[in-house]
């Protein structure tokens, strides 16, 4: 019988080793996994490539895994945000590598990435900083950039319901990257805050289907990553 | 429209003019900051569609004090509500939209924008500065009509409408529109082209205040 | 008010003009607009292109559009059915033209149309007939051929429920084409069972969101092409 | 294994061993013909969740008669049932999961395969034949393991395991695994090895009926 939940967040990680590319979900914190992020911390792996939008807030989460000197490589739109303190100070020293990708090229490459394309043109970017060094290529008149598809070993994902097959569902503007980087990665684990039946998710409805998923945990309560923030909560 | 004691137009007079510009049933992504404001603006009798790159057609108001959900912001990352007749989706699907010309008006803020319509407003270029780009080149490169609110100068009188942007481009020859504290300015192929002035400001200061030529404009309004 | 509700199927197909290219939903009869489609052989607009995955069954349908002449260039992946005879016939008599795509090629170059991605690589028809005259170019080792962006002048499409601003539900497999096909066309016309009112589809089960739709046609008891098929039934 | 009089396994007995090898858990896609009879060989205890190129994961068994449903069909545009737990959706997400290697496992029929792996299941070349391709080359190209079901010769005797194929290729070098009435066939890099026999078949008569050299491997099964 397939059966993907029942692990714990540590064992669903417990196969990330030092080296690895991971993917990230979540928009700020709307759909981080914040305990699978922190079981990734507990690892202490590093020299992570990390492929998420943002680099978290204060010292909890994604930021956690980044204070803590485990990610050599950020892959991401948006750096930058009123409580990222770790991220600008790490790469002010140096002390991690960025790569800057529009937030839809970004979207579109994980994406091409898990449907097997290895790369598309678009028209973001062309003349920018972020195009240079870009193969740039006319269509009907008009300029774009070739871009690559991207793959991770692993994703880490925050939906809301799955069932046994991997079926998810998300809430809200928590879906953002999931779906995608369930899509793009060779192992995508997700944290859900409840497991159901099958046919409990409207296969009407399912939002990513089983097929890009191979480990769920159940997390019922997850922790708010604004909440620690403003606590001054620090991880571990 | 209001203005100032000065007679130039405040922020919200800035997003009202925007929002006339707006049409009826338009999909509309704001971004971050002054044009933010035109959501409050629609006029009476349109219904005007707000995108968030984060994964929602349909932005509502912001929620009442205490009934946030940090699962449901904007791509400003502050809390909002969902209109009934909203749909989530995912980011590529969100970025399909925008990628894909479908939505109608970009309302964007800016560091600068050129006499042909360049834009610049995600780096200042610095070498500390952290870069960060957000979606700010998908919309410029996707969305059919690109629109800058901004204040006509900076805070140290600078003019931010300049002959060549001096800061790192979010995109070329994309800007249709600017609204500003003093004007609204077309960018056409003959030139900016200043629309309309704010009570208190003349041809001639608007043109001092502004570092590229200008045509006066306002006899043939588009 | 937005209200993209309340034309006819004749309304809602008028401005389909000579030449034009239009998409039609439906995989086999799943999804086929059959309403849209026989309002538009009521037009007689001639010198469509029309892509489509099939090529219609007996003499209704997209069958009876093609039957009636008005097709100049099909672009479809399967153009061979049990009941397909019109095609067949003004194929071998050289009267229609036929553009020959692989399936998920096809679907994948509509989604791209949709998206604004003017051509990506993909490894299918690589070394085949399919891929001849096609770039080819290798990443990581492998070959992928370029593939264009399709989009379309309109789309034909079916659904199940439709609100006032166009958003859609669909019906199991009968949703195949109708979602990237409504993104790819400059105006998207859609049949639906039912027309429900603002949030009576789930926000997190819109499959269409109304952005890619202009006008929804309510046709509550639509026909079953495979019945009027058993029936010999020859439309108009 | 059951067999027909004359030592030859049927449709069912290619089936059955097509389905002993895909794993417990699987993810299959399954082509129109011969293919279609896996799903009902699938071992006692395992699961096995079928995938249709339109748009459904978790494929069921057919309808009981009277209870088709046309909007719930498979590729081969006949009526399925969906399992609980399935999900439908659109068919670029479904060719994402061929092209993108999510399927494990792609089972098709065939005209000819080649020695190398070619594959040819999708036009005779004919000058007057309608060519039709469906979803054959997304699935050969995107799916992890390609296996081929089919009888091991044409109606007139002819091998279908030819050194070149003479039909129109579906793909270069994809096919892995061969089950026929009369053997069970690997591609492999030393050439095409001969895995299991039928009952009544001896690899020389095989071997008669083959179009290209053969290795007998009876002894070193995979």
């Amino acid at each position: 019988m397939i059966n993907k939940i029942g692990v714990s967040a540590a064992e669903a990680v417990a196969d990330i080793g030092d080296g690895a590319s991971v993917m990230i979900g979540g928009f700020g914190e709307a759909g981080s996994p914040i305990e699978l992020i922190h079981a990734l911390v507990d690892r202490g792996v590093r020299n992570l490539t990390v492929i998420s939008n943002n680099t978290g807030s204060g010292r909890v989460g994604l930021a956690a895994l980044i204070a803590n000197g485990q990610v050599a490589k950020m892959i991401c739109s948006y750096p930058r945000s009123a409580n990222s303190l770790v991220f600008p100070e790490l790469y002010r020293a140096g002390k991690i590598a960025l790569e800057l990708v529009p937030q839809g090229t970004l979207a579109e490459r994980i994406r091409a990435g898990g449907a097997g394309i290895p790369a598309f043109y678009t028209a973001t970017a062309v003349g920018t900083q972020l195009g240079e060094g870009k193969e740039v290529r006319s269509f009907a008149g008009r300029d774009y950039v070739m871009e690559r598809g991207l793959r991770a070993d692993f994703a880490l994902v925050r939906a809301d319901r799955a069932d046994r097959y991997g079926n998810l569902a998300y809430t809200k503007t928590a879906r953002n990257f999931g779906p995608i980087m369930c899509m793009a990665a060779r192992t995508a684990i997700v944290q859900v805050r409840q497991v159901v039946e099958p046919g409990g998710i409207d296969p009407e409805a399912v939002v990513t289907p089983g097929i890009f998923v191979q480990r769920v945990v159940e997390v019922a309560s997850p922790q708010q990553e604004s909440l620690l923030v403003k606590e001054g909560r620090v991880y571990p | 429209m209001t203005a100032t004691t000065n007679g130039e137009w405040t922020r919200h007079d800035m997003a009202r003019l925007a929002a006339r510009d707006i049409h009826d049933g338009a999909y509309v992504n704001l971004g971050i900051g002054i044009p933010e404001l035109v959501a409050q603006c629609v006029p009476a009798g349109q219904e005007v569609i707000f995108h968030t790159e984060n994964g929602l057609l349909g932005v509502g108001p912001s929620p009442v004090p205490g009934s946030e959900d940090p699962e449901l912001i904007n791509a400003g990352k502050k809390p909002v509500t969902a209109i009934s007749g909203a749909a989530y989706f995912h980011h590529a699907d969100s970025f399909a939209m925008i990628r894909g010309g479908h939505l109608d008006v970009s309302v964007l803020g800016a560091m600068q924008v050129s006499a042909t319509g360049d834009l610049a407003n995600w780096s200042t270029g610095e070498p500390d500065a952290i870069p960060a780009v957000g979606g700010a080149m998908d919309l410029v490169a996707g969305v059919k009509r690109v629109v800058v609110l901004m204040e006509h100068t900076t805070k140290s009188g600078d003019p931010k409408i300049v002959a060549r942007c001096s800061y790192p481009l979010t995109g070329i020859r994309v800007v249709d529109r600017i609204y500003t504290n003093l004007a609204v300015i077309d960018v056409t192929a003959e030139g900016l082209v200043a629309r309309e002035l704010a009570p208190g400001v003349t041809f001639e200061n608007l043109q001092a205040k502004t570092g590229a030529p200008l045509i006066d404009g306002r006899d043939h309004r588009s």
